[in-house]
């Protein structure tokens, strides 16, 4: 690890201050992705400015229809969360399937959509639910936030308070693990909610997208076989070691039925 | 350049003066020299490392020293009786021949700990998934899963 | 009377310090003084060095010194290989020098360029990164299958094609003449996949030099010290051995990879005397990727000829073998000695012939792994079974039944002679306890979910318990293979056994100790285990090849002969009776026929205060050593039966059952005996289902260099598995004992892939190549289907 | 693995030849560039940094403009070291097709990583690739013709 310059700012405007302040510093929120980063020398951040002292990015709340979580909240706390598992059942699990374990209890959901990784959970939660991330600074609507691989509509100095998620009629998400790493070879997210179908997909391309046949398909009629004819084309879908991309085209349309039927048998 | 850190260790009050970015993995086996802590990868995964942190498992190569500022630190040193006593998970991965080398052990302890206090009365499949983080090359998990389903009966009896 | 202690389910002595992190290994070793290195590796497959500039690093802050290539002496050689093949134009193996430090050349990523001294780790790593060296990039080649093309690169000038060696085995004549009349010929062709044998702590050594008496100690995570040592001090840094102190503390696993004498404790040994301080280097486990020795790696095109009726006829086998850059210490014999002279299997095959060609490649070393050799043979095997059963419409069960060797002692066509075994009785054993007679009905149901079951065999062998010397030397061994230990009883009659033999999981502080309990009519907790130091040890060659209690084991006996031998006359002397009226029982001497003993204890006691002792015939002290040489290797042997459920849409294949039968011999403690199958298991599964080690194949890039590309299993990838042991107790050795450690990876991918076959094989599949990830089965589904429409 | 893509530019091939070997155009363009020498005929040393995710490496090293056939094609080779992190080495054939007064921009590339990049992330290759090599001919889209380009 390179040597830097250590900040634990005590408020966010601090820590927006310190962020546009200092070049090339990174903000710290979990570290899950970051640390083994720093570890093998592939970053070299002069500062990390550690968000962990901002109690006001922590939380679980809901607002109306909403469940609103703070950016600091762990990926176990969600998972572990009556209000979520109450109101927003699927958000629980999409946290549950995060990582592993210790990863769950560090890792945070502002820290993950910040980094989208292009294999991500998280992402396909917030695009399959059109979330909205509320920032220092503004409101971004999910299909605004990911902007392409490992990118967000983030600028310096933005920092992510929480995420407001719409509660969903029904919803499921059905990951396709990487055998190695466990993030998602492919996953499906799908969701119902008032008068609107979406279908995002996670672990397929260089960013999470939405697969707007299947929803159009899914909004008349709400059952896997709607979509079972359905593929996404293996042009612009990954292709490495584990699984190339006509694989990957086709788990998609074998992911979204399952979460289709997931999403209608609640489970 | 320092900066101060102060944690509570095994119950004990800790207080350096450390580089940055020393990880929390190398302060506890370099400076407090509780090398029970074993470090088995780079990147996060082998889970070895796995310590307590305000009482969830956490893997301490993952995480700055500084992250855990203030914190409750509870490592393999800490989890046996005061007199040496083996804890009920420790004795029960002893009884079922959970461990053979011993490189990963304190880590998967650690992780089982939290496991039966997440869910006390796990089943099979439980205790697999929730394992997720714990690499062992030597036993397959076969009595892993065996001694963390006696040690999570006998943390209630 | 004690109770018995051999046999039993005794609780491991090792476990309380390993459980309460006391343990002491490498890593946790730190000596006053001591200071940090760190080593520059290639980024390149294959690369000529023009000039490597440290003249920056030298002066960064915090260095002591860099090394590199240049700076070694000529008197240092390079790592040797110990085991000589010779080939079949009586040829011996090219053996191309393997540098400590690069000179002039890198040949596979990961390679050693230099090393960096400094008070810090993160010093050394700072000052590495300020090492400037002019690379010539060269074209490389990794895959077997390219090494001897034409054109491809030529990894050492001393081998043209890339060839270490071909070498053969077996009667040509004979098998091609079985072949021309056979009813029925099988031919497959697989990839042995390359594996990365990860124990979960890395290596690492810590050296320091002493100025007072000029002599060295090494704490190395190796499995045989005194084989480090004598390699090291002897063919590579010409030291005196007895100036070499090697320590191997707690280990965390090995499974082969810390059997070999590798570049960089052998660089820390000699640098330690260059900086006069002690310097520790700790692996990390990216470094462990691209550095630890490799395993399998075989390409194999094998034929099976059968007689109308299923009976074998004669075996063919061509496999080209990637030994990697260099030839790493065991390597040439692990896809020969170990590897062709298994192909008899369980069975009477008459006529077999393999052939052997082992290829240099830009890649990492490969080297013993886990089974080494043994596993790549029994899939030959037992995957042409299976095929041909199927072919020929035999049950799996019946086909085996039909070739199984039933006379003992039998010798093969490939050299061996296994002195016992009963594979009839492991394989009906198998059946029972996977419950095959239920299958059907589960396939059924699984068929009702959508879901393909399958069901796998295989009836593997291994030769253990490596292995008598002089055979050994005959087929090329440059060290011999026995083992030493030495019994110490105290005056209380506690007792310190020291073994050559290492533990790195095995428990053997606990199996060995059981052993001398027994024998001595002692508890388990009065004896403990020594190993893992040459300063403190006779001699020892160490653990590998499930030898440790067959070998190590016996020569412990071999001592225990000696002391209760001895005892007996101090006995006779304290109870006034001829030696020969002695007899030795649960821990007491007794005057054959009369109630008057003696117990050990105080026998002990008598040898070190011999007060009354028989001075003029017997010195005192009671403390024996002896080397034993075993007469020939162990078979041990076994049925596994692997039931798996695949899922046509995503390719996912689950183990739903994993049965595995053994016959080890006599077992000392069944706990650690089934403990080391499961872990073989998890081995053997994860190779037929998970893990690849790959490397570009264009530009010798390790691809899968981190725990995110390669899969080890996890808790959730495994079921719990079904073992349970039969004995046909090993001939040859008192304890009757045969070696548990490898089974489990030998037996297993065979079974795997045979049931994932045997799920598919309706649809037309016959071969899936291993690892069966999901999206090779998927694959595999969509051309079966893509046939099914063509034809 | 190889991936294509074609811009269509609003300048006639003279014009977009003549930007298209111009290095401060060049400069402007790759992604993170942060210098650019002439050392050579139609070779240029460079220094950009390139970020992905948490990884962030700066690469010192050559492009190279090979196989210049004026105005309608040359392949440009870039060779760059990133210290530890290790090596990269990309390819771009680019050729130029004229379309009226517009040129039709196709290019194929390839990438190539080694050392510790490679051994880490070998399952974000081609998608960062593709991403630069996007990023790069839309860049020069947006500087010759003056709009944002389309891939």
């Amino acid at each position: 690890m390179y040597a830097f310059e250590y900040h634990r700012p005590s408020s966010i405007k601090e820590a927006a201050s310190l962020a546009r302040k200092l070049a090339d510093a990174k903000l710290i929120a979990g570290g899950q992705s970051m640390v083994p980063a720093l570890k093998l020398r592939l970053a070299r951040p002069t500062a990390m400015i550690d968000l962990n002292d901002l109690p006001e990015l922590r939380g679980i709340s809901v607002v109306g229809t909403n469940v609103v979580i703070g950016a600091l909240t762990r990926h176990a706390e969600v998972a572990a969360s009556k209000d979520v598992l109450m109101t927003l059942p699927v958000l629980a699990k999409v946290a549950a399937g995060i990582g592993d374990h210790q990863v769950r209890n560090m890792g945070t959901l502002g820290g993950a959509i910040a980094n989208n990784d292009p294999a991500a959970d998280y992402p396909a939660a917030l695009l399959g639910l059109g979330a909205t991330v509320t920032t220092n600074k503004r409101d971004i609507p999910a299909d605004k936030f990911f902007t392409g691989m490992y990118e967000t509509a983030l600028k310096p100095g933005e920092i992510i308070a929480s995420v407001s998620f719409p509660m969903a009629k029904r919803a499921a998400y059905i990951k396709f693990r990487n055998p190695a790493s466990r993030f998602a070879l492919v996953g499906v997210f799908v969701s119902e909610t008032a008068g609107n179908v979406r279908v995002a997909v996670t672990g397929a391309a260089p960013c999470v997208f939405r697969v707007k046949n299947m929803e159009k398909a899914l909004a008349s009629k709400f059952a896997p076989e709607a979509i079972a004819r359905i593929r996404v084309p293996a042009d612009n879908l990954n292709s490495d070691l584990h699984a190339g991309a006509e694989y990957r085209s086709h788990l998609i349309t074998v992911l979204a039925q399952r979460a289709v039927e997931a999403a209608l048998s609640g489970k | 350049m320092g900066i101060p850190v102060s944690m509570t260790v095994n119950g004990k009050a800790v207080a350096a003066e450390i580089e940055p970015r020393t990880l929390l993995a190398q302060f506890l086996r370099e400076h407090l020299r509780l090398t029970g802590t074993h470090v088995g990868c780079d990147t996060g995964q082998c889970g070895a490392c796995t310590i307590h942190l305000n009482g969830r498992a956490v893997k301490a190569c993952n995480l700055l020293t500084a992250q855990a500022q203030g914190a409750q630190i509870v490592t393999i040193e800490g989890v046996a009786a005061a007199n040496g006593e083996l804890h009920p998970m420790q004795a029960a991965f002893r009884q079922h021949h959970g461990l053979q080398c011993g490189f990963c052990t304190p880590g998967m302890v650690m992780a089982a700990l939290d496991l039966v206090k997440r869910q006390p009365n796990p089943t099979e499949d439980a205790i697999r998934a929730g394992l997720d983080g714990n690499l062992c090359r030597c036993t397959g998990y076969h009595n892993i899963v065996k001694a963390v389903q006696t040690g999570a009966a006998a943390m209630k009896g | 009377m004690n109770a018995p202690v051999i046999g039993t389910r005794v609780e491991r002595k090792e476990d309380y310090r390993f459980l309460t992190g006391s343990g002491t290994y490498t890593d946790d070793v730190a000596l006053p003084g001591q200071t940090c290195a760190y080593f520059l590796r290639s980024q390149h497959a294959h690369a000529k060095i023009n000039r490597i500039d440290i003249s920056k690093a030298k002066t960064a802050p915090g260095v002591i010194e860099v090394f590199t290539g240049a700076d070694l002496p000529g008197s240092v050689g390079g790592l040797p290989c110990g085991w000589l093949i010779t080939d079949v134009n009586g040829q011996p193996m090219k053996e191309p020098k393997h540098p400590l430090l690069a000179q002039g050349k890198v040949r596979y990523v990961g390679d050693h360029v230099a090393v960096v001294i400094a008070e810090t780790l993160n010093q050394a790593k700072d000052a590495c990164e300020l090492i400037e060296v002019d690379y010539e990039v060269l074209p490389a080649v990794v895959n077997v299958a390219d090494a001897r093309k034409p054109g491809a690169a030529q990894v050492h000038d001393i081998a043209p094609d890339n060839t270490c060696y071909v070498w053969a085995l077996g009667d040509k004549t004979a098998v091609d003449k079985a072949f021309a009349q056979a009813a029925h010929v099988t031919k497959l062709d697989f990839i042995n996949n390359r594996l990365i044998p990860n124990a979960i702590e890395p290596r690492a050594a810590v050296a320091s030099y002493s100025r007072g008496d000029d002599s060295y100690t090494l704490y190395v995570t190796s499995q045989n010290p005194h084989v480090a040592r004598l390699l090291m001090t002897a063919f590579v840094l010409g030291l005196p051995e007895h100036k070499l102190r090697v320590i191997a503390p707690d280990v965390g696993g090995g499974f082969g990879s810390k059997i070999f004498l590798y570049a960089e404790e052998t660089v820390l040994t000699w640098a330690s005397k260059q900086v006069n301080r002690p310097i520790k280097w700790t692996a990390e486990r990216s470094e462990s990727f691209v550095s630890d020795a490799h395993g399998r790696d075989h390409l194999t095109s094998a034929e099976l000829a059968l007689d109308k009726n299923g009976g074998f006829l004669a075996l063919r086998v061509h496999t080209t073998a990637n030994m990697g850059a260099y030839l790493s210490t065991f390597a040439s014999c692990i896809p020969t000695i170990l590897y062709a002279t298994l192909l008899a299997g369980q069975y009477t095959t008459p006529a077999i012939y393999c052939e052997v060609t082992a290829v240099f490649t830009n890649t990492a070393p490969v080297d013993a792994y886990r089974g080494a050799g043994r596993p790549e043979a029994s899939y030959v095997i037992e995957r042409l079974v299976s095929t041909a059963a199927r072919e020929m419409k035999i049950p799996d069960a019946d086909i085996r039944r039909r070739n199984f060797i039933k006379e003992f002692p039998y010798q093969t066509p490939v050299a061996l002679c296994y002195d016992t075994g009963d594979y009839e009785a492991t394989l009906t054993e198998a059946l029972k306890l996977a419950d095959v007679a239920g299958f059907e009905a589960r396939r059924k149901e699984a068929a009702a979910r959508g879901k393909l079951r399958g069901l796998g065999y295989s009836a593997y062998i291994e030769a253990c318990g490596l292995a008598p010397s002089n055979v050994a030397g005959s087929l090329g061994a440059r060290a011999g293979l026995f083992e030493a230990g030495e019994v110490r009883v105290h005056p209380t009659g506690k007792v310190t056994v020291f073994t050559g033999s290492h533990s790195h999981g095995q428990g053997h502080e606990t199996t060995f100790a059981q052993v001398v309990a027994d024998r001595l009519g002692l508890g388990v907790d009065d004896v403990d285990i020594v190993h893992g130091d040459t300063g403190r040890i006779l001699f020892g060659m160490g653990t590998y090849g499930s030898r440790s209690i067959a070998v190590g084991g016996t020569a412990i006996v071999k001592a225990l002969d000696k002391i209760v031998a001895k005892g007996k006359r101090i006995a006779a002397h304290l109870l006034e009776a001829p030696d020969a009226d002695i007899e030795f029982k649960d821990g007491k001497f007794t005057v054959a026929g009369t109630d008057r003993q003696v117990p050990f204890a105080q026998v002990a006691l008598s040898a070190y205060v011999p007060h009354h002792y028989p001075l003029d015939k017997l010195e005192p002290g009671l403390n024996e050593s002896a080397v034993y040489d075993p007469t020939n290797f162990t078979f041990p042997a076994g049925s596994h039966i692997c039931e798996v459920e695949v899922d046509p849409d995503t390719g996912a294949t689950k183990i739903v059952n994993f049965t595995a039968v053994d016959d080890f011999g006599k077992t000392i403690n069944p706990m650690i005996v089934e403990g080391q199958v499961h872990g073989g298991l998890a081995q053997g599964i994860g190779q037929a289902l998970l893990e690849a080690c790959v490397y570009d194949r264009e530009t010798g890039q390790l691809l899968t260099g981190t725990y995110l590309d390669y899969a080890v299993p996890r808790a959730d990838d495994l079921p719990s598995f079904k073992v349970t042991t039969r004995e046909t107790p090993c001939t040859h050795n008192p304890l009757g004992v045969k070696g548990c450690g490898e089974a489990g990876a030998i037996g297993a991918p065979a079974a795997v892939i045979n049931a994932i076959v045997d799920a598919l094989a309706h649809l037309g599949i016959r071969d899936i190549e291993m690892p069966a990830t999901p999206q090779r089965v998927w694959q595999a589904l969509q051309s079966a289907k893509k046939e099914r429409i063509a034809t | 693995m190889e991936m294509s893509g074609e811009q269509t530019i609003l300048r006639p091939q003279a014009v977009t030849w003549s930007s298209i070997t111009d290095p401060r155009v060049l400069k402007a363009c790759i992604p993170g560039c942060e210098s650019m020498d002439k050392v050579g005929d139609n070779e240029y040393e460079l220094v950009m940094g390139a970020k992905v995710g948490p990884v962030s490496a700066k690469f010192k090293g050559k492009i190279t403009l090979a196989d210049v056939d004026a105005p309608h094609a040359y392949t440009l080779i870039f060779e760059g070291q990133g210290g530890v992190a290790g090596f990269a080495k990309g390819q771009a054939n680019v050729r130029l097709l004229p379309d009226g007064e517009t040129t039709r921009l196709q290019y194929t590339a390839k990438a190539m990583i080694g050392g510790k990049l490679a051994q880490v992330g070998s399952r974000l290759v081609d998608g960062v690739a593709r991403k630069m090599a996007e990023s790069f001919f839309s860049a020069f889209n947006e500087h010759v013709s003056g709009v944002k380009g389309e891939g």
